[in-house]
């Protein structure tokens, strides 16, 4: 029987420390692991980096903690649905690195599945290939992306087991699934927790081999409660 | 005067063939879901992971895991899914997209696109744009053909840092339309209500040439 | 709404011709195409590369295929389950490139995923990496695997919609999910066929965007009969 | 004279501690799988996508889409799950799985593993060996000692084509157990029931030493 990987947030958010790297799932609050978030504004920690699609929605996400002055690098592909994050770039408060969105994904997954890297024919042309390697095959060019592996990632799911078996709802699905592969250290919030077995075989979107701690997500950031929720 | 966007949307509506997998990027573009003609089906991708976007829910009936990416609330079609970034952009940069619609800062004579950056001003970030241009099948700009201050955005080279390179295929504003050939660059095609041949070149600064059988009232208005 | 797929089994397979490259899903038997892999042993088509996990299960599977003198060349992972396959490879009538079951799958998927390459430490300082560029990155040597792109893919799914959405079951999923993504035109033969907007959006394998021909798989190579399925 | 394949799975079963994630070849590396100790919960994937694997199924409830890499029928335990074989192989390359149990036919004395191919004569293919001896994080031989014809399956080097360079972490035989050391080599650290240290410097091609504390009668009937 798989062990159980529900504990204590304090206890799973401990393995985050300055200086390291996290990869954050959500797109623009879809998503987005707020409860890990909250947490993460309570600890005393700086100099991180964020690779995510974003730094969040407005408000909320991964901006709060730019705020707050512990983000050091965020690389994201879009940073527009952020003003502050712009201030603080052009502050000079935070080195923000732009990269295309499906390059983001591949650097998590390919991290994940233990590949050096990846040639990808986007960006080939623009300042997406300056200081990077280029590869010609087939008489075509591709920029060569090395893979990403991160200290820590923390994500969301709409249901899991206590192994860490995800399922995750709509299009909240997005970026969890790559970044939950890349990580040292994987801590997801669930929406709605299940004992071993009561998920279908067959559904998991992300198996929790992948998975090291589980934790309840904050329920205000739930979509449905879990009377309504049938996998 | 009609306005220029919903007469962009409604021209690149009909571009659209029974069966083609779209994708419409934010602002403008999303409106073309708007003007997709009778007894023609498409299927719209949402890059942010979703394929089969339907109208907008009811009110009341939005739901925050079923989203855009510019996270307008959607619905899903019978027959459409959801699915993780990884797998949106194997889908995209994998050309299982025919066409993306893109708006734009600058498109140029070689067909360069520029429109995630303003050096020293503004940074958006390309998001999925980058993916877009290089592996959809067809790409159209649909953008107002002059920005605020009056330039052209159809200009002869793009001094902006480039969001593609040599990848725009067709052009729509609420001007004029323009395709690329391979070999002979933009041919101006039609031309909306109330503008002249003259009136498109006085506001065009990318080179092209003009269709023998160009249309004149074209669409619009 | 997505348009019908539907349609018969000659006029999906009459895409196969001589010389083509094919990409068949299906793990020993497990998931395998049967019902299109009869009807190829029908047809008039020689000189076919296939690119699958292995050949089958003892008598059965794209062996067959290799019996009637169609197939070139067979790139696999394993053909220990099919000793007619090295019986032809060895009296020279079959030409066998073997790859490892990871690099076999990623080849695919990332062929269907328009990326040009990837680079594994699969190989490396074996005869793997004859003939392959080899990349040092970080300190770690890694073999460039171009990526693949087949013809045609035939595939088995255990539930599909009329667009092809498809959804596995067990074990089954395996090479076809990766197969389904990396040809020009991909065929797949479902065990339960469902009007669209039956199955879960959640719970799709294989978007239907990736599918362009549907056909119901011979009844007797279904594992469940539709009135027992519970997707 | 106790079953040697039993001998070795029983041995392998002990080095096996809680919360592993273990992936086990076909053949007597499944075998392992009846040796779990007491209280000692891991987790079996097999890389034709399950992971979670439990019991065979009762005879009569066998089920074609749930069978390993063997094609065994199997079941899974609550907690498991299926997946696609690049997803297998993410798990696999990505270091998700803590160790893998192999036969061979042949290693050698720098950890090199030779178990896929008889030039000119058998080719079964790689597999997912290949994969597995470069991801997991123990890399485990459980073998016989010595191939039919008697010869030393631990040789100084192989001379088959590798399916792994530098990757054999600990090798099991039904004689003996050693640990491979990045600076040291493989030392001896266990004899079976039934052999003297001298009998496996008899039967072994390699190069080793003998822990100081080496254990006789470690293992085995």
């Amino acid at each position: 029987m798989p062990k159980n990987k529900v504990i204590p947030i304090a206890e799973a958010m401990s393995h985050v420390k300055s200086g390291m790297s996290i990869a954050v799932g959500g797109f623009i609050g879809q998503g987005d692991p707020l409860t890990l978030i909250d947490h993460l504004k309570t600890m005393d920690v700086r100099d991180l980096t964020i690779y995510e699609n974003d730094a969040g929605y407005r408000e909320r996400g991964v901006v709060e903690l730019v705020r707050q002055g512990k983000i050091k690098k965020v690389v994201a592909s879009h940073i527009g649905t952020t003003p502050e994050i712009g201030k603080a770039m052009n502050e000079g408060r935070l080195e923000v690195e732009p990269t295309p969105q499906g390059t983001l994904a591949e650097m998590m997954r390919c991290g994940g599945a233990g590949l050096g890297g990846f040639l990808t024919p986007t960006g080939i042309g623009t300042i997406a290939e300056e200081g990077k390697q280029i590869i010609e095959l087939n008489g075509r060019k591709y920029i060569l992306v090395p893979s990403l592996k991160c200290d820590i990632a923390i994500i969301r799911a709409h249901a899991g087991d206590t192994w860490g078996n995800l399922i995750y709802r709509g299009t909240s699905r997005n970026f969890n699934v790559p970044a939950a592969m890349c990580a040292d250290y994987v801590i997801a919030e669930v929406e709605n927790l299940y004992t071993m077995g009561e998920l279908d075989p067959n559904a998991i979107h992300t198996s929790g081999i992948f998975v090291d701690a589980v934790v309840r997500a904050n329920v205000e950031y739930c979509t449905l409660r879990e009377e309504k929720f049938n996998a | 005067m009609p306005d220029a966007k919903q007469t962009i949307a409604s021209r690149a509506g009909r571009e659209l063939e029974d069966g083609q997998i779209i994708n419409l990027g934010i602002g403008l573009p999303t409106l073309i879901a708007n003007y997709v003609p009778e007894g023609v089906d498409v299927v719209i991708q949402t890059e942010n992971g979703g394929i089969g976007v339907g109208p907008a829910p009811e009110p009341g009936c939005e739901d925050r895991d079923r989203a855009n990416a510019g996270n307008q609330p959607i619905t899903l079609v019978p027959g459409g899914s959801y699915f993780d970034s990884a797998t949106s952009f194997a889908m995209i940069r994998g050309g299982h997209i025919d066409a993306t619609f893109l708006g734009t800062l600058q498109v140029d004579e070689k067909g360069n696109i520029a429109n995630w950056i303003v050096p020293g001003k503004m940074l958006a970030g390309m998001g999925g744009a980058m993916d877009l241009i290089t592996g959809a099948k067809i790409v159209y700009i649909v953008s107002e053909h002059c920005s605020k201050d009056g330039a052209s955005k159809l200009m002869k080279q793009c001094t902006f840092p480039l969001t593609g390179a040599e990848e725009a295929d067709v052009i729509i504003t609420e001007r004029a339309l323009f395709r690329r050939h391979p070999d002979t660059g933009w041919v101006l095609e039609e031309v909306a209500t109330g503008f002249s041949l003259d009136d498109i070149a006085g506001c065009t600064d990318m080179a092209y040439a003009v269709a023998a059988d160009v249309k004149l009232d074209a669409f619009g208005a």
